[in-house]
């Protein structure tokens, strides 16, 4: 915000719900008149947000929970991502929208949304997904600089993971994937939390002998397909784990297009570990099950190397 | 077998419904007079306003009209005019409809018909012509049929209407005029249940709802060269039947994926995922899938038709599958 | 204060069933505090006259939507706390398997259909069961319950479009804490009393104190007349405050301890029992009696809940379709 | 007016040739309400219109030959093609954006507004949409942000499905809505709000002028409605053209069809501002005789160079929604 002083919050209660809202007091204090706390309306704020993106501010909304999109919908799907198209290239809309995706504990059916699998077949958004304090600073800095409508896919449970983060305010570039573990037996996908599941997962396997290959792709759209191949074209097995619903989750797009593109590279088909096809139940241990957990994650690479 | 038009196929199953099952209520915008494109032409007049409930341009709130009507007692089909304005009604879609069931440990249950026309016709601009059901797979608790003929129209939404679950019917307004042999009288077609358009050896071809026309003149074409194609339309993307699909590559050894849909994140993703697991050793060379490109739908008539996967693209996909492996 | 037309008799029903709400919500919030019970919590300690004092005029078959913070709700409706505890707890003999949690409490027997996680969610829900009720002509009526929150949100003003339009016999209950999560209401809007909306699309609309048993218990009647003799939706304005946070947790510093103190006056458990005092329909050490006896039926609940198994693995993709 | 008037009425037989497909919206009728009181704003103020935007984007001086070309889809269109009847933009002239869903404007109207008000560059959002939009949620919530945030942005409602204050018959309401006036949903948000009758050009325009200085001065949103009469050649899908305008119906419209004529004698704002030019004998029937005659040569012009201007590449389809 130092850097540009276009850029606008809206919807100021960003880290309220997290015992980290401390952090948010004294952005409040040095920018207090470029941040508002809108009423509850995310179809109205979002509008906002898109709108003023238009005429030249570049806006960022904060929607905290992942399901809270689904009322501006319209706004971000129809809207914002349609506008620089169907004007003919004119009407630019660099607005972020960030929010909290995936399983936090109790949040139940209606706080635990993945809303990234639908939005990444919505052509004109881009959408990043940060797994650890560098990439969240390096991809946000992108996020905001970009000219497009960008989609910040966050996760409560990544805010209390420590990392090295440079100095330097070198933003990362979208549509380069991170080879978060090299290893040459498997090679796992994954984005967001998930990536620190598998990074744990990845050090369990290595005592048994396996080397995992942890490839953490970092934005959806545009998608860095290349980087995913090469190491398919090492390892001939894949498995890949996302928090999004199995059916048309980010799994099954990334398993096509391998399939389609990196056919001769497989010695044996793609295996998906998904959030399961079940609304998210409340209770700890159901919720705790259905997720992508470190012992799914394991059963799958071991049954890819059979 | 009398023949009727897509159109009249879907007015017959409604009003079939309407007579059989009097918790059966129609909502949505002009349903009284006919709607907007003439589907329910006529029905308040024999059933009454009472059941074909005009509404306000309010989707949000009409979607969570219907499911807490639907909640307690009613089995009702509300109507949204253009699948692009399903965006307003998506919390509800989502976050109740799909959910209640579930939430509630069984004891309130959504059987609720969400009829929603999609698709290209007409150079109508991005806000009119998308094809969105993958967003809808996505979601469970949601079932999503896509009826690519009137037999099918008329029988799967009689299935639709008697499930006791929340189905999004997805009717194209392409093929509306587009006619074919209805049987009448009792006739729903399962959900859930993909049908064999044309028997092939060489290589399957799945192609969805607008596209099923398309995928057979493909065949068609490619039967004067040699090569047999076998065509399946999937009929219902949730719960997808991956059987039928699976037994007919473990037979044929190549697939193609065909939808209007833009290609990426689309339901032939979950189509080709599902696939490779299941029957990847029979695989002789890899999936392809024939879709939008990823970009919003062109207003101007020759990039709409540019924008559509064609009989040509299809035929080409098919014979690059063949030279591979 | 009571009108002479409430027996007496009737009130200390009132007063138990408040103070069992009383009790089960400082139970869960221990528990809570304990780690026992995990998840998003909202509590609705400090509403108890609007719960008890609306939803005891309806009947069994009369629909009840409830909002986050529904617990009061559900009990005052008739829900059995062991099964709303287990449910809150995430246990297997929860009203709803532990698959829905606090947020999404569903009490079917007893007709409080559900609550919801998004503000203002279930409004439309409710107009929906108003127009089944309607046509079925049975004279049922739906009732459901939101905060001020909800008066920003577009469904919310489509729905008191289309309940005036189509005359449902639907009770729109807000109660107005004053804030919206965590701001205070006059930050989101210029107008503090959403009966000026319902006013607006041409619905009778009362604003009273929520703190006031009688007070709702008068505007609920006249309401359940208007909405079973057909004319159409009401709309019933309580003004309230929460004792605590938006959600257990939160130390609610946002709000001025001073409003707190002098709401604590206003207890409205508190004002029910000087009344009853004063008229001699209830001695000192009933009341002490009464309070006990929720705390001990509540404890009861707790322990039912914590003993209960976890819901088993199978449950966890059951119910997602209702087969039939 | 008239640009407009013959500009809409030559789409009809262009659309029933085939030479254009597709729903489109007429402003038939609503001529009256959008040139004066898009005459009050600065060539830098910001403005948001619906499907029905064709008046609306004339009067703020598009060129007529592009807007043809968007509407058939050809490159030389305002979008290129891209956009057609629903989506036709013009961002030199302040139209951004325009949407397809309904109210889908009247939140991105405060977000341009929000803008203007940080930046402090003086400039307005004017956010034109029907009688319609009110019944979305999404108007009511934008009602609410502008009230608090006191955005400068006028939301200007063209109610064209009531009776015309007093004129002829006109078809019931097209929206249901409860409330009534539609003045008392933005008076919920404490935005003051007036109705005007929109045939009366002289009145809008002067409504319009008060509101805008007063807006610019930073007192905050505000609502006019102006109520037109609904022409009675419109159709949801496919508008007819009762009769083609021409000066002298201002006198004799006897050349109209029947069930038309009510509306052609006293509704519609062309004829009527016509016999107030005559009678203030600001100008003679013939001199706008004459003017007529010079826009119908143009008109048909412009929409010559549409037919004959090309399809965009078909790549295009491909490219283009990434900045």
């Amino acid at each position: 915000m130092t850097a540009d002083e276009r850029v606008h919050l809206i919807n100021g209660t960003f880290l309220s719900l997290s015992p980290h809202r401390h952090v948010f007091q004294d952005l409040q204090k040095k920018f207090g008149d470029r941040m508002i706390a809108p009423p509850i309306s995310e179809l109205g704020f979002c509008g906002l947000a898109t709108g003023a993106a238009m005429a030249g501010l570049r806006p960022i909304v904060d929607l905290s929970t992942g399901s809270f999109i689904y009322e501006a919908w319209p706004q971000v799907a129809n809207e914002a991502a349609n506008a620089f198209s169907m004007s003919g290239g004119q009407t630019r809309v660099p607005v972020v929208f960030h929010l909290f995706h995936g399983l936090r504990g109790g949040g139940a059916a209606q706080h635990s949304g993945s809303p990234q699998a639908m939005l990444w077949n919505v052509p004109g958004l881009e959408i990043a997904l940060p797994s650890s304090p560098r990439d969240v600073k390096g991809l946000f800095k992108t996020a905001v600089a970009s000219d497009n409508p960008t989609i910040f896919v966050d996760h409560i449970r990544l805010l209390d993971i420590r990392g090295e983060v440079p100095e330097s305010d070198k933003p990362i570039p979208f549509g380069v994937a991170d080879i978060k573990r090299a290893g040459g037996d498997v090679t796992l996908i994954a984005t967001s939390y998930t990536v620190q599941v598998c990074l744990g997962a990845a050090q369990k396997l290595a005592k048994e002998g396996i080397e995992v290959e942890v490839v953490d792709p970092r934005t959806l759209v545009p998608f860095d397909l290349a980087t995913i191949l090469s190491s398919v074209e090492k390892t001939h097995r894949v498995v890949i784990a996302d928090e999004t619903h199995q059916s048309c989750g980010v799994a099954a797009e990334i398993a096509a297009r391998i399939a389609e593109t990196g056919f001769d590279k497989l010695k044996t088909r793609i295996r998906r570990v998904s959030t399961l096809d079940v609304p998210v139940p409340y209770s700890p241990p159901l919720e705790a099950h259905i997720g992508p957990t470190e012992s799914r994650i394991m059963e799958a690479v071991r049954a890819a190397l059979i | 077998m009398p023949e009727q038009t897509y159109l009249d196929a879907i007015r017959a199953a409604l009003e079939e419904e309407l007579r059989r099952d009097s918790a059966v209520y129609i909502f949505g915008e002009d349903v009284a007079l006919g709607g907007p494109f003439g589907v329910t032409k006529g029905l308040a007049e024999t059933f009454g306003v009472h059941r074909l409930v005009n509404t306000p341009i309010s989707e949000a709130t009409v979607m969570g009209i219907t499911i807490g009507a639907a909640s307690a007692g009613l089995r009702p089909v509300v109507e949204i005019m253009f699948i692009d304005f399903i965006t307003l009604a998506m919390d509800q879609l989502v976050n109740h409809a799909a959910k209640l069931h579930y939430m509630s440990g069984g004891q309130l249950s959504i059987p609720l018909t969400v009829r929603i026309q999609c698709g290209i016709s007409g150079a109508m601009g991005a806000h009119h012509s998308q094809s969105l059901e993958a967003w809808l797979a996505h979601v469970p608790g949601l079932k999503v049929v896509m009826p690519a003929n009137p037999a099918d129209a008329k029988g799967l939404l009689k299935s639709a209407i008697r499930d006791d679950n929340p189905v999004v019917f997805i009717e194209h307004r392409g093929l509306y005029r587009t006619k074919g042999e209805v049987p009448d009288g009792e006739t729903a077609v399962p959900i859930g249940k993909a049908a064999v358009l044309r028997q092939g050896e060489q290589i399957t071809i799945v192609a969805l709802s607008s596209m099923a026309g398309p995928a057979l003149a493909a065949a068609k074409e490619l039967e004067a060269d040699g090569i047999s194609a076998e065509v399946i339309d999937p009929r219902t993307i949730s719960p997808l039947d991956i059987e039928t699909i699976a037994s007919s590559v473990k037979k044929t050894g190549r697939m193609i994926v065909v939808h209007e849909a833009v290609e990426q994140g689309g339901i032939g993703a979950e189509i080709v995922a599902r696939i490779q697991r299941e029957a990847f050793y029979y695989l002789d060379s890899p999936i392809a899938r024939v879709a939008a490109p990823f970009a919003p739908v062109p207003a101007s008539p020759t990039l709409e038709n540019q924008f559509l996967p064609s009989k040509d693209k299809i035929v080409e996909a098919a014979r690059v599958a063949l030279t591979h492996g | 204060m009571a009108t002479k037309k409430e027996n007496l008799k009737e009130v200390v029903e009132l007063l138990r069933r408040m103070w069992l709400i009383r009790a089960f919500e400082e139970k869960v919030s221990a528990l809570y505090a304990e780690r026992q019970i995990v998840g998003l919590l909202h509590l609705g300690i400090g509403q108890e006259a609007v719960a008890v004092g609306a939803l005891s005029l309806l009947h069994d078959d009369d629909y009840v939507y409830g909002g986050h913070r529904s617990h009061g709700h559900a009990i005052a409706k008739g829900a059995d706390i062991n099964k709303l505890m287990a449910e809150i707890a995430g246990r297997a003999t929860g009203y709803c398997g532990g698959k829905g949690g606090s947020m999404h409490i569903v009490a079917k027997e007893c007709g409080f259909i559900t609550a919801t996680g998004v503000v203002g969610g279930t409004i439309p829900l409710a107009l929906g069961a108003a127009f089944a009720s309607k046509e079925r002509k049975k004279g049922q009526v739906a009732a459901v319950f939101f905060g001020d929150g909800a008066g920003q949100a577009g469904p919310f003003h489509e729905s008191l479009n289309i309940a005036s339009l189509w005359r449902l016999p639907v009770i729109f209950i807000c109660e107005n804490n004053g804030y919206a999560e965590f701001t205070p209401l006059s930050a989101h809007t210029k107008i503090e009393r959403l009966a000026q909306h319902a006013k607006t699309y041409g619905i009778p609309a009362s604003t009273l104190d929520g703190n006031d048993l009688f007070a709702v218990r008068n505007a609920m009647t006249k309401a359940v007349a208007n909405c079973r003799a057909g004319k159409g939706p009401v709309f019933v304005e309580c003004l309230t405050h929460r004792m605590r946070g938006h959600y257990e947790g939160d130390p609610a510093k946002y709000r001025e301890l001073s409003q707190l103190a002098e709401w604590k006056k206003k207890d409205p458990i508190a004002r029910v029992a000087r009344m009853l005092r004063s008229k001699q329909a209830i001695t000192d050490k009933e009341l002490k009696a009464m309070e006990s006896k929720a705390r001990t039926l509540v404890e009861k609940a707790a322990k039912f809940s914590l003993s209960s198994p976890w819901p088993a693995d199978g449950s966890l993709t059951s119910q997602v379709y209702k087969t039939t | 007016m008239f640009v407009i008037r013959h500009f809409e009425e030559s789409l009809v037989p262009l659309h029933d040739k085939g030479v254009f497909s597709g729903h489109y919206h007429l402003y038939i009728g609503q001529e009256a309400t959008g040139v004066p009181a898009l005459s009050c704003l600065r060539a830098d103020d910001y403005l948001f219109t619906t499907h029905r935007n064709h008046g609306h984007l004339l009067a703020r001086g598009a060129e007529p030959k592009r807007l043809f070309a968007e509407i058939l889809g050809r490159v030389d269109g305002l979008n290129g093609g891209k956009g057609g009847s629903f989506h036709s933009v013009a961002p030199s002239l302040g139209f951004l954006h325009s949407s397809g869903v309904v109210a889908g404007i009247i939140p991105l109207s405060t977000g341009t507004a929000y803008a203007a008000k940080v930046q402090k560059n003086g400039r307005i959002t004017v956010c034109l949409f029907g009688d319609g939009s009110l019944e979305e949620g999404a108007a009511p919530e934008a009602f609410n942000l502008a009230s608090l945030l006191k955005l400068p942005v006028l939301f200007l409602c063209e109610n064209n499905g009531k009776y015309g204050s007093g004129r002829a018959v006109a078809a019931a309401q097209s929206s249901s809505m409860a409330a009534y006036p539609l003045t008392d949903l933005p008076k919920a948000y404490k935005v003051p709000a007036q109705q005007i009758d929109g045939i009366d050009a002289g009145l809008v325009h002067a409504t319009i002028l008060e509101a805008v200085e007063k807006i610019r001065r930073g007192e905050g949103p505000q609502f006019v409605e102006a109520q037109t009469v609904r022409y009675p050649g419109s159709a949801t899908n496919w508008p007819t053209v009762p009769a083609p305008t021409d000066t002298a119906l201002a006198w004799d419209v006897t050349s109209v069809p029947e069930k038309a004529r009510e509306w052609y004698r006293s509704a519609d704002p062309l004829l009527v501002y016509i016999r107030e030019l005559v009678e203030a004998k600001q100008a003679s029937r013939d001199e706008i005789a004459a003017i007529e005659g010079q826009v119908k040569t143009a008109i048909s012009a412009a929409a010559e160079f549409a037919v004959n201007s090309p399809f965009p590449k078909l790549e295009e389809a491909e490219t283009g929604f990434f900045a």
